[in-house]
């Protein structure tokens, strides 16, 4: 046989499969946007989101110029005008033995839109600052879960040994500790004296405390599967090709294993968020989170529960707007995990 | 076996110890908790308040009055509570238990068998508009906070349309106990039942709408089908049945934690004195024996349901039978 | 109608009694609650009692398992009691001078919540605290057996003595009763009713005392139901539906602020309203910034909307504002209002300028508050409406709200550094010092403990000798006394170590059925003198 | 070929054994062991390529990872151009590490999803600063040259690239360090039919170019046969039988090699099938038979066999054999 | 070959068929026909992703109807396949025609014993009872020759290996007796002694049952061995066609010279080089609206840019523009056919 291929193949300089010119260099990511970009419910989803974000940025705008009250402040003896008459924001009950007061209800016009809760504070303007807080808490504590989890994840994956020992057994006592009790548990004793770390205090009051508990909280839900996943990774071959390249371990833990490993905490950031908001308004609403006169969806929730049977739209708006979040947030997380990794799964 | 039962017993009491020792410190670490003078009561002379101190042992070392504080809960099981005065705190969580029992039970039923119809119908209706309707209605589901469903179950039922035919049946709050008053038993629990379970069919629907869609790409469905069998069959007998299996697991680990005390919400706003709520409220008072007691119960449920689902595992896995 | 008659026609039937909770243990000598305390009334039997009649008569101490109320000794430290006879324990045991003796001892075995404040004062008290097991109170108390007396020798003459017998920690048991907390184990008692069995989770179940014969109307009357079963694990809102629906006949809880309304028009011939001896207030801590100026504090007062705090809690019928620390209607208690648009008996309006211009001039505007309240929604919204206040004067406030069973503890003590709370302060007995001493006086505020019940940690030593001299003179001269009373009252709001906001009254709900409705200003609701039938 | 006792080995195993621990929990003692490889004594030398083979499960991976120490061997001994490495940490490996390569298997699986072409190889001339910084593009376009992929393709991801091409690339980064010795555990099984003769071809004009020796891992005889101046046949672990490539193929001495090379089908083979067809199924490492591993599925085992494990023994100096009988 | 053909049983005609994808309409399939008769082995070959999957199973029904659009005409023993309904397509999976899968590994449902899953199709055909079922199961798993048929019938499928499991795959496939039997890379996964065995029992099984097998392989050497003729795929057509003897002795397509000379011989001289064919297959969106194998082809010419022409060579036939004239000589340049045997 003379000339044994039918192309030689060290000219052989083909371009690869199925790629077109233009998506050259289309990274993992690029890709992944691409794929939700073309989601539709996720798009409306997001729009939600946009709107409900932009809504409450613009929480102090509506207080000051559209309300026109601070939904900070007690307003227990003012009055309003509805209706071209002045009342009084909370009605004292005059039939009978004129037991209870009660707050004005939802007066469809710019001020007390939805109407005022027990302190006869204009409810529709605290939905919006709550929504603040609310989607605040749930950012920055999925923000601090995902990095404690994969620090915690990571180091016991990839170290192994005794640090994963110490780390794994840490996370099945945690994990069998139910996540509201758990939070309670460290609410209770944040919320009534703060604490220091290093030459920090932060104080009871501060949002900071309901962030860290929920960010705490769930660690091991996390920590867990990024483990397995560091755990896979660290077997893969690409980990081990790069070991027999005599690449340091710290440059593969950089390198490889943790871009792979960022791919499964973004998926979670929109699950987490969503978990989050539920649980900050449980927290809230058991009265350990958002510490009042703030607000968060779960304290109106709260503030609405005692005017249940009266006013029911202080405890209904609220929820609702969580649904509303929740429900969009668990959308985009869905097409987020479809397009990025589709076997990562929160429970 | 006898290893593999020894193996979870070390679990179990590794995890309860490390629960409670962190239970402990965290109590301690709290201002205002100091239980002499919360048992000494309001306006206790200082005296009283450390004879009561020297009396209940509070001036050991710490050590010390946790090894005194679990032999009164697991061998004399005579602890007392910090706030109730002479209240035993191990029969407070067993008569508990069965409020949590019945509520998390009813539920689990309710949401196994709403999680498997949707999820079945779902994945059966792939791509429909019936898909696409139980897919957003789980996901309603998921998102809604369980306390402020309760509220609004409660608002709706009790009040709002307590009148109507609708809800008329719906008794007042609280619970009923099973054996005395299985009617009225069932009657109030309905509803909580319906509110717990809402979220997990949701998750459950969804979760097993996911697997069964990835269970159809597999080989072993187009086996099936290329047997020549019904649709229904190849969902059911194979579709399902293998997807049980992580099911199971998810099952497990949500009963456990549910009857450990996890369900305290759905408890709270329907006010069922069932562990969670105990729990809630015995944190809330820093009532340390109660706490103690609720979150070694919760433990011990935790990891025991672990250990069921391992079991059952090996029932309808053959795989890990080996 | 006379009373045998009524008796006739109503006796019998059980009643239904609801509670969110339970209140603990219902050993006597250590349960230190209202609710319970209630239910003590018709089980348990002390010296002497408050008498179980309505309104102000409630206040009256008669004799009960004694004869009489004795007149002290010459010097004001002896008493001697004569035992009733022919009494007997609901264990069929005849009740002796031993008994009362072993019951005194008892309080100090079981560390008693009281037996430090209380009962320090007779002789050998303080041995028995310092090692109470083997508490003799030696030379303190002595019972005649053949006599049937029991002596007792104080430490130091006490105004209050009585007082302190009658309340239920000075029941009498039978010496046979172990020395430790009965817990959910019921102790025998000269009542006459009995707790028949007590599951705080479930139920309590109250029973006629066999052994019991009528013996003084005032203090231990026959009572109406035969049995009377208290519920625990109702939530209020499910209370109020059931005594609608009249399964249960009176719930302990107040009714939730959103069912009040239809409560007054629905249902207003079943509601019952009555003034209690108590106050809500805010304790601002005189050894903190900005509060230990006596200007801020007094701001606070001035600023305070009284009205709207009884809004917050469910309007004029409920509650009424004051000014002043001792409640109206109480011994001592002499209308005046400092903190008031125009000072004078009765608190009008708020000034908010006057309250500035204290602020002002201390210069602490802008300073950081915390405002301390309970985690319900009661304190939580009087919590917040201080902080609204408090942010109106300048301050840059903030509210907290713990776990009401830890705030009481929280904020007494000084290392939590707590500037000002929201609490309230319910009498033991009718004694302006209940109220003046308890709350104010230097004895009450111990730095670091836990256990500081002058939350103000305000000392005043001048004051703290006037309410000595005016407890002395109160034993022979209580008009004059309780006139010292109203100054020094006047002298401490002048130092406004606190900000009295309203004196609150209590809402009974009671079934349809419920007849008789007593209602004493002591121990509340007189259970056994309603009845169902 | 030259007679090899007369050159140094540049890789050289004494009884190398490497255990799995399976199932293992926290507890001590617990878990099974598996016994993936057992008592391999091999040499390689230099400019050969040898070739190792067996079915699926007979460790010949394992063996691989071994050899370049991706894997902490049980016991045994292993050197490389004389020195022992067998012990030697990550930090005295790392010269080691550039003098011996491997390729995996599966192309997608060996390469970083989420890194450029550019960043993988690049990274290996950084880390061994085998060219200064200014030189490393230039590199990096030689090494794609030397595999067959335009420079352009530097800056794609993996998934861009098609089996053939991400296998090239896999070959470009170990040839990045420019070792002496590459182990290629199956290179080609993954590939299309049509590709992998490229992929085979392009091992053959490497070894000639840069004078590189290989150890060629494969389950496909044919290829291997194609490639190998010398193969292993593996069985369970353990080496059956070692030799020159032609001569064993054409000749088998063990009675698993004989079985095996029947079994292949050879579309030059139609019509004429004198299979031996092996009965009984593969046993598990977990549990070894106790003599020869191939007793239970061997058709001329007697009880020798079944009780006495054979060693790999010379025959004569191309061949050596484990087997009490040789065929 | 046999003088007298035995009755057509299979008659594909014109096959098409594409995928929804994100990327529009993808067409894997284009205008397949083949035939297949009673008790003959018909190979399909090609590279992974060249259809032949996809071709087997819209004979059978099994692709996703939502995202799958099949054309042409399927006559299995004049029925007409794409037409029946479901039911009736159901009747005859398993019964009439059986399949075997690629990956015996995954082809089973996990959580159930052989023996219940090969009763199962004999139930869903045939009203026997339970018993009589996991008779007939045993049976079968003892007539595909597994050791301890009465034992491996209760054996779940992990507990099997391999060669065990795909041999319970093919007692399933044969349980009803089935006219035709549709192989899908039935011994890929296997170790070559394992699939000597599979191919050894496939060629008894058609002996004995005298089913027809339609084996779809990429390897070569398995056509050679046991089928009757020969379909070469490459992406997405039958290139070319022919008995086993033609395709092997004289193959018509440059790809297929490509494909035989690529596989090294393990007997005779090695040659230094392999031949190979350049470039890699394309994916369905890139095949090329002509010949889909030109740009990788070395013959490759002007006329390639359009649908070649079908050349015939008695029953052999190729898709190719070569003219029969020019082909043995370019043949000669890439294969060195060895003699027929
Ligand atoms: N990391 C590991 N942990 C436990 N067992 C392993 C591990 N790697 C391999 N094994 C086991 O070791 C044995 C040898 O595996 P190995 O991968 O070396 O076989 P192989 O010859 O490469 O097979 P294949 O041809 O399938 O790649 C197998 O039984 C395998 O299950
Ligand atoms: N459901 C589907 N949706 C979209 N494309 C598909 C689908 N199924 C198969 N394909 C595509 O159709 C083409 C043919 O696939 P097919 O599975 O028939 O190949 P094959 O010849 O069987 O390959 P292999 O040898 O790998 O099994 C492939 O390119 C595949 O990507
Ligand atoms: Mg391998
Ligand atoms: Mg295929
Ligand atoms: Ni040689």
């Amino acid at each position: 046989m003379s000339d044994l291929s039918i192309t030689a193949p060290v000219d052989e300089k083909d371009a690869p499969v199925g790629a077109k010119p233009a998506r050259t260099g289309l990274s993992p990511w690029k890709r992944g946007w691409r794929i939700i970009r073309s989601d539709l419910s996720a798009l409306v989803a997001a729009s939600i989101l946009l709107v409900i974000v932009a809504g409450s940025l613009a929480a102090p705008l509506y207080a000051d110029y559209v309300s026109g009250t601070d939904p900070f402040r007690s307003n227990l003896s003012g009055k309003i005008k509805v209706d071209g008459k002045r009342v009084k924001i909370m009605q004292a009950s005059t039939e009978g033995l004129g037991l209870g007061v009660t707050p004005i209800g939802p007066t469809w016009q710019a001020q007390y839109l939805l109407g005022a809760d027990a302190q006869g504070r204009d409810v529709a303007a605290r939905l919006l600052y709550g929504g603040r807080n609310s989607l605040l808490i749930a950012g920055a504590a999925t923000l601090i879960c995902l990095v404690l989890a994969a620090l915690v994840g990571i180091c016991a994956g990839f170290f192994g040994g005794i640090t994963d020992m110490v780390l794994s057994r840490i996370l099945d006592i945690l994990w069998a500790f139910p996540v509201y009790l758990l939070a309670i548990s460290l609410s209770i004793v944040l919320i009534s004296q703060g604490i220091t770390i290093g030459p920090f205090h932060i104080t009871s009051g501060s949002l900071l405390l309901p962030i860290g508990i929920i960010g705490i909280i769930y660690v091991p839900y996390i920590a867990r599967p990024i483990r397995g996943r560091v755990l896979t990774l660290k077997n893969s071959e690409f980990v081990l090709a790069a070991k027999g390249l005599g690449i340091p371990r710290w440059r593969i833990l950089f390198h490889d294993i943790l871009p792979n490993v960022t791919t499964t905490l973004i998926v979670y950031i929109p699950l987490m968020m969503a978990l989050n908001i539920v649980t900050e308004s449980a927290l809230s609403f058991l009265s350990i989170g958002v510490q009042a006169p703030d607000a968060s969806w779960g304290t109106i929730i709260q503030d609405g529960q005692t005017l249940l049977y009266t006013r029911p739209i202080v405890a209904l708006a609220p929820g609702l707007s969580i649904v509303l979040t929740v429900l969009a947030l668990n959308v985009l997380g869905d097409s987020v995990r479809d397009a990025l990794d589709p076997r990562t799964k929160l429970r | 076996m006898a290893f593999a039962m020894l193996q979870r017993l070390v679990q179990m009491v590794f995890v309860m110890f490390g629960i409670s020792a962190l239970v402990f410190l965290i109590f301690f670490a709290t201002p205002g908790a100091d239980p002499a003078a919360r048992i000494a009561g309001r306006n206790a002379a200082q005296e009283t308040v450390e004879a009561i101190r020297k009396d209940f042992g509070f001036d050991r070392p710490l050590p010390v009055q946790y090894g005194i504080m679990m032999k009164r809960l697991f061998v004399t099981q005579d602890l007392t509570s910090f706030v109730n005065r002479g209240l035993k705190v191990v029969p407070q969580v067993l008569s508990a238990a069965p409020i949590t029992l019945s509520l998390v039970f009813g539920a689990a039923v309710l949401w196994v068998v709403g999680g498997i119809t949707v999820g079945v119908i779902a994945a059966m209706m792939r791509g429909t508009v019936i898909d696409k309707g139980l897919m957003i209605l789980a996901l309603i589901g998921v998102s809604m906070p369980v306390f402020w469903f309760g509220e609004m179950m409660n608002l709706v039922s009790q009040s709002r349309f307590h009148d109507t035919w609708l809800f008329s049946w719906v008794p007042g709050l609280g619970y009923k106990p099973l054996l005395s008053d299985p009617w009225g038993w069932f009657k109030t629990l309905l509803i909580p039942w319906f509110t717990l379970a809402a979220l997990y069919i949701g998750i459950y629907g969804r979760v097993l709408r996911a697997n069964l869609v990835e269970a159809y790409q597999e080989d072993f469905i187009r086996t099936a089908r290329a047997k020549g069998l019904g649709p229904m069959r190849v969902m059911l007998r194979h579709a399902l049945r293998t997807s049980l299996i992580p099911f199971v697991t998810m099952f497990g680990l949500d009963f456990g934690v549910l009857v450990g005390g996890a369900a305290l919400l759905t408890e709270v706003v329907f006010g069922l004195n069932g562990i969670g709520r105990l729990t809630y409220q015995a944190l809330l008072n820093l009532d340390l024996p109660m706490i103690l007691a609720t979150v070694m119960y919760a433990s011990f449920f935790v990891v025991v349901t672990n250990a069921v689902v391992d079991m059952v595992y090996v029932l309808i896995d053959p795989r890990v039978r080996g | 109608e006379d009373r045998a008659a009524l008796m006739e026609a109503h006796r019998g039937g059980t009643m239904t009694l609801s509670a969110v909770s339970a209140a603990g243990t219902i050993d006597p000598m250590i349960n230190y609650t209202a609710q319970f305390w209630q239910v003590f009334q018709l089980t348990y039997d002390g010296l002497l009692k408050f008498k179980q009649a309505d309104r102000k008569e409630g206040f009256e101490i008669v004799p009960d398992l004694a004869e009489a109320l004795p007149k002290p000794s010459e010097d004001g430290k002896t008493y001697v009691f004569t035992l009733r006879k022919g009494i007997k324990f609901s264990n069929g045991r005849a009740l002796t001078a031993a008994d009362v003796v072993a019951s005194f001892q008892r309080i100090f075995k079981v560390n008693s919540p009281t037996s430090g404040s209380f009962y320090n004062n007779i002789v050998g008290a303080d041995a028995c605290i310092k090692d109470s097991a083997s508490c003799t109170l030696e030379g303190g108390i002595e019972g005649d057996d053949a006599a049937g007396t029991v002596t007792f020798h104080l430490v130091e003459p006490d105004s209050e003595f009585f007082d302190k017998l009658a309340v239920p920690h000075a029941t009498i048991l039978p010496a046979d009763t172990p020395a430790k907390d009965a817990g959910t184990e019921a102790l025998p008692g000269t009542g006459a009713y009995v707790i028949a069995s007590y599951d705080p989770n479930d139920k309590m179940v109250i029973k006629r005392n066999p052994e019991f014969k009528e013996w003084s109307v005032d203090a231990q009357p026959d009572g109406y139901p035969d049995e009377i079963v208290y519920r625990f694990g109702m939530t209020e809102e499910a209370s109020i539906n059931a005594i609608q629906n009249g399964q249960v006949d009176w719930m302990f809880d107040t009714p939730p602020a959103d069912r009040l309304q239809e409560l007054g028009t629905k249902y207003a011939n079943q509601v019952h309203v009555n003034p209690l001896a108590a106050f809500w207030y805010v304790p601002m801590n005189t050894n903190l910034a900005p509060f230990d100026n006596v200007k801020v504090r007094q701001a606070l007062n001035y600023a305070v909307d009284r009205d709207a705090l009884v809004g917050l809690f469910g309007g004029d019928v409920l509650a009424q504002p004051v000014c002043q620390i001792l409640p109206p209607d109480f011994p001592g208690h002499v209308d005046n209002c400092l903190y008031t648009e125009d000072p004078g008996p009765e608190w009008s309006a708020p000034d908010m300028e006057k309250a500035k211009a204290l602020v002002e001039e201390s210069g602490t505007a802008g300073q950081k508050v915390t405002v301390i309240a309970e985690d319900n929604a009661t304190s939580r919204a009087i919590g917040t409406y201080i902080q609204s206040v408090l942010g109106d004067l300048g301050y840059d406030a903030s509210v907290k709200a713990i776990s009401p069973n830890i705030q009481f503890t929280y904020i007494q003590n000084t290392d939590n550094k707590v500037q000002l709370s929201v609490s309230q302060w319910y009498m033991d007995y009718p004694a302006a010092s209940n109220f003046l001493n308890v709350l104010l006086s230097c004895a009450s505020f111990t730095p670091g403990s836990d256990a500081s019940i002058n939350i103000a940690g305000y000392c005043n030593n001048d004051l703290d000798v006037k309410m000595k001299a005016a407890m002395a003179q109160s034993i022979t001269d209580p008009d004059g006394a309780n006139a010292e009373w109203a100054k020094i009252d006047t002298a401490f709001m002048e130092q406004a170590p606190l900000a009295p906001l309203f004196t609150p009254k209590n809402v009974d709900f009671t079934s349809s059925r419920v007849g008789n409705f007593i209602f004493s200003n002591q121990f509340r609701w007189v259970i056994s003198q309603s009845w169902v039938k | 070929m030259t007679a090899h006792s007369q050159r140094e080995p540049i890789l050289q195993t004494q009884a190398l054994t490497k255990h799995f621990t399976v199932g293992k929990t926290m507890w001590p003692g617990s878990g099974r062991t598996l016994y993936a490889v057992e008592d391999v004594t091999l040499a390689v030398y230099p400019g050969e390529t040898l070739g190792l083979v067996g079915e699926s499960g007979s460790g010949k991976s394992t063996l691989g990872r071994c050899l370049t120490r991706l894997y902490d061997i049980t016991s045994g001994q292993l050197s490389f151009e004389g020195q022992d490495i067998s012990t030697a940490g990550e930090g005295a490996l790392k010269p080691t590490r550039r003098s011996m390569q491997m390729i995996f298997q599966d192309p997608s699986a060996s390469l970083n999803p989420r890194r450029r072409v550019r960043d993988i190889i690049g990274e290996v001339l950084q880390v061994h600063r085998l060219r200064p910084t200014g030189e490393i593009n230039a590199r990096l376009g030689e090494l794609m040259d030397l595999v067959g992929l335009r420079a352009e393709y530097l800056d794609r991801y993996p998934h861009e690239f098609s089996g053939g091409q991400r296998q090239r690339i896999g070959i470009a980064r170990a040839l990045a360090v420019e070792p002496k010795l590459i182990v290629a555990d199956e290179p080609v099984s993954a590939l299309d039919v049509s590709v992998q003769a490229q992929i085979v071809n392009l091992f053959s004009d490497l070894r000639q170019q840069l004078n590189l020796t290989y150890v060629f891992i494969a389950h496909d005889l044919a290829v291997v046969r194609q490639i190998s101046t010398r193969v292993a046949v593996m069985y369970l672990g353990s080496i059956v039988e070692l030799g020159e490539a032609d001569a064993l193929f054409s000749k088998p001495r063990h009675p698993y090699t004989h079985a095996l090379i029947s079994a292949i089908p050879q579309p030059k083979n139609r019509g004429r099938r004198e299979r031996v067809l092996l009965t009984g199924e593969i046993p598990s490492p977990l549990d070894p038979p106790k003599g020869c591993k191939f007793s239970p599925r061997c058709p001329h085992a007697t009880d020798r066999c079944r009780v006495e494990r054979p060693v790999l023994q010379a025959l004569d100096d191309e061949r050596s054999v484990a087997c009490h009988y040789p065929l | 070959m046999n003088q007298s053909p035995s009755p057509l049983l299979l008659d594909v005609q014109g096959l098409s068929v594409s995928f929804a994808t994100d990327r529009g309409r993808v067409r894997a399939i284009d205008d397949v026909s083949f035939q297949l008769r009673e008790g003959e082995i018909l190979s399909i070959v090609g590279e992974s992703g060249s259809g032949k999957s996809v071709t087997l199973l819209s004979l059978l029904g099994l692709h996703d109807p939502q995202t799958t659009f099949v054309d042409g005409a399927v006559a299995f023993r004049g029925k007409h396949l794409l037409q029946m309904s479901e039911r009736e397509m159901r009747r005859l999976r398993g019964k009439e025609i059986g399949l075997i899968s690629q990956d015996p590994m995954t082809a089973l449902t996990p959580v159930y014993t052989i023996g219940w899953q090969i009763a199962e199709q004999i139930r869903a055909h045939e009203s026997i009872s339970a018993r009589a079922a996991r008779k007939r199961s045993i049976e079968l798993l003892g007539e595909v020759g597994l050791a301890n048929p009465g034992e491996a019938v209760d054996r779940y499928p992990h507990q099997l290996s391999g060669g065990m499991r795909q041999r319970a795959v093919i007692a399933m496939a044969l349980s009803c007796n089935p006219a035709l039997l549709v192989a899908d890379e039935p011994t890929t996964a296997l170790d070559v002694t394992v699939q000597a065995q599979v191919l050894d029992l496939l060629l008894r099984l058609r002996k004995d049952f005298g089913s027809a097998i339609i084996l779809i392989t990429h390897d070569m050497g398995v056509v050679a061995e046991v089928a009757d003729r020969v379909n070469v795929m490459y992406a997405g057509r039958i290139v070319e066609r022919g008995t086993t003897e033609e395709v092997f002795s004289h193959p018509m397509h440059p790809y297929s010279w490509g494909l035989l000379a690529s596989i090294p011989s393990l007997t005779g001289k090695r040659a230094e080089r392999l031949p190979a064919i350049g470039g890699m297959p394309p994916t369905p969106e890139s095949i090329p609206a002509g010949c889909g194998f030109a740009p990788r082809c070395r013959f490759a010419r002007g006329e390639c840019l359009s649908r070649p022409p079908l050349r015939r060579q008695g029953d052999q036939s190729a898709l190719c523009v070569l003219q029969p004239s020019e082909r043995d000589a370019l043949r000669g340049s890439i294969l060195t056919l060895e003699e027929p045997a």
